[in-house]
């Protein structure tokens, strides 16, 4: 940045940051558009508490839960193993 | 006798000096703009009430150990002090520069030898230590903000997303304006300076307060003091811009219903949001981060406890210090300069720019797009929810009684507080 | 078997000293005397119950960092210990002593010495330096209780500051006692302690705190506990005094209804009596600066939010706090002492004189008034708000059933809560 | 002060902390009088939202407001810079 | 344009690694949980939160001053770091090492160093260090647990403590686990290490996470990721359990109704808990007195306003910087490791064995107890409250429709909250 | 202890630690049965909130409190120095 005036440091934040504006809330547009139509795809508000099939028995999904946990941590770990490998 | 005598020459009424009494008006006058008009009471009240005890002769309760020390300390103290800084002579002001200047280290030094001197840091300065100094206080207050706020219309409608962006146009002409009165002479701003004067276009107290914590804490109380009242005065500014910018039939535009929004959508929303700020701008984590988490709690829906406590209780205890904190940077020395008058003026500037521009975007956008937009919801960009979502909704009633675009206005509205807190962080990674 | 012998050895019954025995049964009848007799619960509950963990033998909850390793480290902790502070040999006491005379910088020292030998600061030690040390939770329950007064009926009929100005006299015939105490050998109290056991005779618990934990530390928990006890015993020390000092007919003076005070009177005296501070008296201004913000915030009417927190959330969560702390201080080596029996004996000689002073004021008022005044109102003039009041309203109501003195004696009552106030900052500037 | 014995410096004490309360809650019995003379003189209760002359339309004080604020700062800067030049 | 250049090279998108990526992951599959499952909302949507913005690439939100001056710093910032800890090179791996073994004041040195280069703590690491490494947060939410607790069903039915001892055996068991684990080198766990990831086994939040951050804070994340979710998973975990170690007729035995238990005997009870605690067990006294000490607050009828804030606002405060200062611990580096799955693993070990042993001792209690005891209430020991409780109730009712449980479930289970303290307390004892 | 291996000290530590556990909760059954007797003996419910013979008229009570108040600590400061002197 070798000292520029400051008024140019003025110009260049300017456009920097509006730039930086727009890009990001017009990239917020379109991640909020495609979130909205996934879950109302996926997640139709009739049945909202489905993320998974669950619709059988209550006991069923209870095991599956307990999976989910160490699931969720351990295919965590896994991969990051995998990628970790020296 | 000889005590009554003491007690005289230190009371209040023999020290105070000029500016400390003109504070003292000050504050009287935020408390009177507070409590009669309405400006912002939650905040201008404990504002005002702390510029005033801030500048309480003698008191020194906005001041460190290390400021009381020069101030009340004897001559050889501030010998001493002097001495420890590498200073020659004891010129006060010579004094607080080499502190300025001087390490962590040193600065710890300076703080025990005014403590063993028997100094101490002033109420106030502890305040601020605690909710500003830390970053802590504004972030609180976002979170709750976030556990109040509803991204629906937002979510009905994303584009209004751009309005938020264009209106944030007001914050860097603003920080233009800064540094083209100081390349003339008539102010003095760095380019922080600037950017913290920037931000009041953001008409976002908490934002703005962060903001100028990190970079232009001397600035504090000027900026917090005008981003309130110009939200206050939103009612205001914003009418005459918005009707010199739009035609009668402009305004008489109708607005498509909004589409319903549902629960899960709500709850991925601060998700999402948080994740682009994750990917792309790292230095606006803990403003967002923290605004997203109290969004969450809001829309979660299992944790109605902690949302309860973060829009009340917790917000509460955390306005009352953060105002006074605030209060605590309007003593003389640091307020009454005529920098404080530029930041007036452009602070006003940042408001109507960010309006037009925010008008001016809706514009476009109604000509390409698929339904109608009313350009009066441009100005809601500019945030300061809900004030200037009320006041499209206003003058949209007077062209079209049948006309309510409060609920239009309310998406560009939050889009305003996401985009200032965006326009925040680029400014901390640029020049903090 | 060696692990349960050792755990044996360390266990509290078998190290517990006489003296923590007896601190944890004065706890326990702490306990009793709020739960049972209703004395001033809100503290007493937390004090005694706090007073019983700084007993807890072996848990150091009540002790620094320093203090923990000088008790439980061993010989090598403990020479490590007096050779930083240059104390030949290893007699606790005399390092303590050095510790106590050192500088900031050696304290910092020490302490990082003491926390690399896995020493730490006690629960209930940390509480106490955030909340009472800093001075922060005597301010904020003063702003609580400045959010929870009316001065609507000192307002009516202002005269009655005066009956609280004469209570206080309580607070500065107990100093002369117990420097009087001192010179006849039978205490040991110096200026600064006996100022801070005068401001019992204030009958406000934040303040006396406040005071104490600024003059004289090492009796802020016995100061505590008689301010707050007697406080509770308002309503059996006050009315054999007034009895004595008025006669039966001037109990049954009936005084003429109090005016209608407006809103903005109300606004105003806070304002106004900061002012004053701020002219008069900085070194209350923490104090009378904190009770006027919270009674602005009552008053003012736009900031209903905060003073709700302010009167509860904040309020309870800070007493909980102060509770404990305060409770920190009922460690044995500090409260088993004969000074604690002056202190209780001080105490009540400074309420009786308090009250006495009050009701003699009142007669005083009586005679050049033109408006009638029944000396009850003057004992109210101790504050104890609103116990003292009530106390006033009963012994009028027995001479005349007709005489209601309720409203009347609030007016000297929370006159009494500026007077002590006042008080105090005199002997900050003074002694502190 | 040089270095009173402990019972005269309980007198002093006494004496200027008694003289002080007392001269405080004089004052403070004046002020008090005079503050609650003038708001109900100037700022009866009927109308105690008028400070200033404002009893006009909506739109006419909204302007006046802005000005107050900067009114309210520019003033103060100004009195203390012109009592302020060396 | 070099600004953008920067800007994006400096994003998130283009810094992140792996590892965080991943960690974001699981903060997310952590909300899911919390909020599409209902485990234990309260505390695991602010830790999955937390985890996720503790892994924002370049933002540094969990990290130390100093440990973002290694990441960020450029290499002169490193090179005086180094040098500072006397390292040679430059490796940030053993300058953390060098920095861990150091002492107090190095730490200290070290950090100005860090400030002075314009580093800072990350806002998650400060709430980190004032509420769990200050042992604050655990201990008020304990508090508010005591507020909460109603000790009735147990004073009905003392004997039931014997059943949260048993259930403690989970505890200890898994400790042993621990270091078998490690003994066959599938783990790398020391005893202090063993001992906090044995809490778990205590079904107790706050306990686990108090323990954790004196005995292995470098485990902490994983511990109470563990800890609450099995809480949660506390109906699946048990029933089968339940079901295996008792027969038909067993689950059917009808417990005879619980005594009434007066209000006096409720208030002395935290009192013998206390006086016992100092007694036997002072290192249990910071845990057990703040439980103490909630509980008679609830119970004395005299401090409603205390008991209220300390089970509202005030718990609800410290829940979310505990959950906040939790997810923080859900950094990449010390997370995704192997040991993390042991202690997962090792958890529902635990949770296991404490409800079998609670099981299996209720069946030896029936034995020898002149009224019934039902040996479903056994499996309540391990706390877990009240779904412990629920879940026997539910398998009492599916063995005896008009077999109520729930009350006599609710004495072990607020037994196991008291044994899993002691064992704390003991653990600290021993290894801390 | 002399560096005992790690298996040994989880031994130790866990038969410690249960036997703690075990006389702690016992004692803790001892204490509050005995305490349930005693107050259900003392203190019976009907009349909870008499601790000492206090069922004569209003103002008697009182006088004892302010007594009470002294005693208790009094009588903690007597028994400690009694047993302090050297
Ligand atoms: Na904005
Ligand atoms: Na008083
Ligand atoms: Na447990």
């Amino acid at each position: 940045m070798d000292s520029p005036s400051l008024i140019s440091e003025g110009f260049t934040l300017m456009l920097a940051g509006m730039g930086f504006v727009f890009v990001f809330l017009t990239l917020l547009v379109y991640a909020t558009t495609a979130m909205s139509k996934l879950v109302n795809k996926y997640i139709p508000e009739a049945q909202p508490a489905a993320a998974a099939p669950a619709p059988s028995a209550a006991p069923a999904p209870l095991a599956q839960d307990q999976a989910q946990l160490t699931a969720v941590i351990a295919a965590a770990i896994k991969q990051y193993r995998a990628n970790h490998k020296k | 006798m000889d005590k009554l005598i003491n007690l005289f020459v230190s009371s209040g009424i023999y020290q105070i000096q000029l500016g400390q009494a003109v504070m003292i008006a000050v504050g009287l006058g935020l408390l009177f703009l507070a409590i009669k008009k309405n400006f912002e009471p939650l905040l201008l009240v404990p504002i005002g009430f702390g510029g005033i005890m801030a500048n309480i002769p003698e008191a020194g309760l906005a001041l460190s150990a290390v400021e009381n020390a020069l101030h009340l300390g004897g001559p050889e103290v501030v010998q001493q002090l002097s001495e420890m800084l590498g200073v020659s002579g004891a010129d006060p002001k010579a004094i607080k520069e080499a502190y300025a200047m001087a390490g962590q280290a040193k600065h710890m030094q300076v703080t025990q030898m005014a403590i063993d001197a028997g100094f101490n840091n002033g109420m106030l300065y502890n305040f601020y230590l605690i909710s500003i100094a830390s970053g802590a206080a504004p972030l609180l207050i976002f979170m709750g903000v976030g556990a109040m706020t509803d991204f629906g219309p937002l979510l009905a409608n994303p584009k209004t997303l751009f309005l938020g962006a264009a209106a944030q146009f007001g914050i860097f002409a603003t920080v233009l304006g800064a540094v083209g009165l100081t390349s003339l002479g008539l102010m003095d701003f760095s380019i922080q300076d600037a950017a913290a004067i920037g931000i009041i276009g953001g008409a976002d107290g908490p934002t703005a307060i962060y903001v100028a914590s990190m970079l232009a804490p001397q600035l504090l109380g000027a900026i917090a003091v005008a981003a309130y009242s110009y939200m206050a005065l939103v009612p205001m500014i914003q009418p005459p811009i918005m009707r010199a910018l739009t035609s009668e039939d402009e305004r008489k535009v109708a607005m498509t219903q909004l589409r319903h929004v549902t629960k899960t959508e709500k709850i991925f929303f601060p998700l999402v949001l948080l994740l682009l700020v994750a990917m792309l701008l790292p230095d606006a984590a803990p403003l967002l981060g923290m605004f997203c988490f109290g969004n969450l709690m809001r829309e979660c829906g299992v944790v109605e406890r902690l949302s309860d406590t973060a829009q009340n209780a917790l917000i509460n205890i955390v306005t009352i210090f953060l105002g006074l904190s605030v209060g605590s940077k309007l003593v003389a020395d640091k307020f009454l300069d005529v920098n404080t008058l530029g930041i007036l003026l452009l602070g006003v500037v940042a408001f109507g720019i960010g309006t037009a521009c925010g008008i001016l975007m809706a514009k476009v956008m109604n000509k390409f797009s698929s339904t109608p937009i009313n350009p009066l919801i441009g100005s809601a960009g500019v945030s300061a929810v809900p004030m200037a979502a009320r006041v499209s909704n206003k003058l949209g009633l007077e062209a079209n009684p049948q006309n309510f675009l409060l609920m239009h206005a309310m998406g560009p509205n939050v889009a305003g507080v996401i985009g200032s807190a965006v326009a925040a962080g680029v400014m901390i990674k640029f020049v903090g």
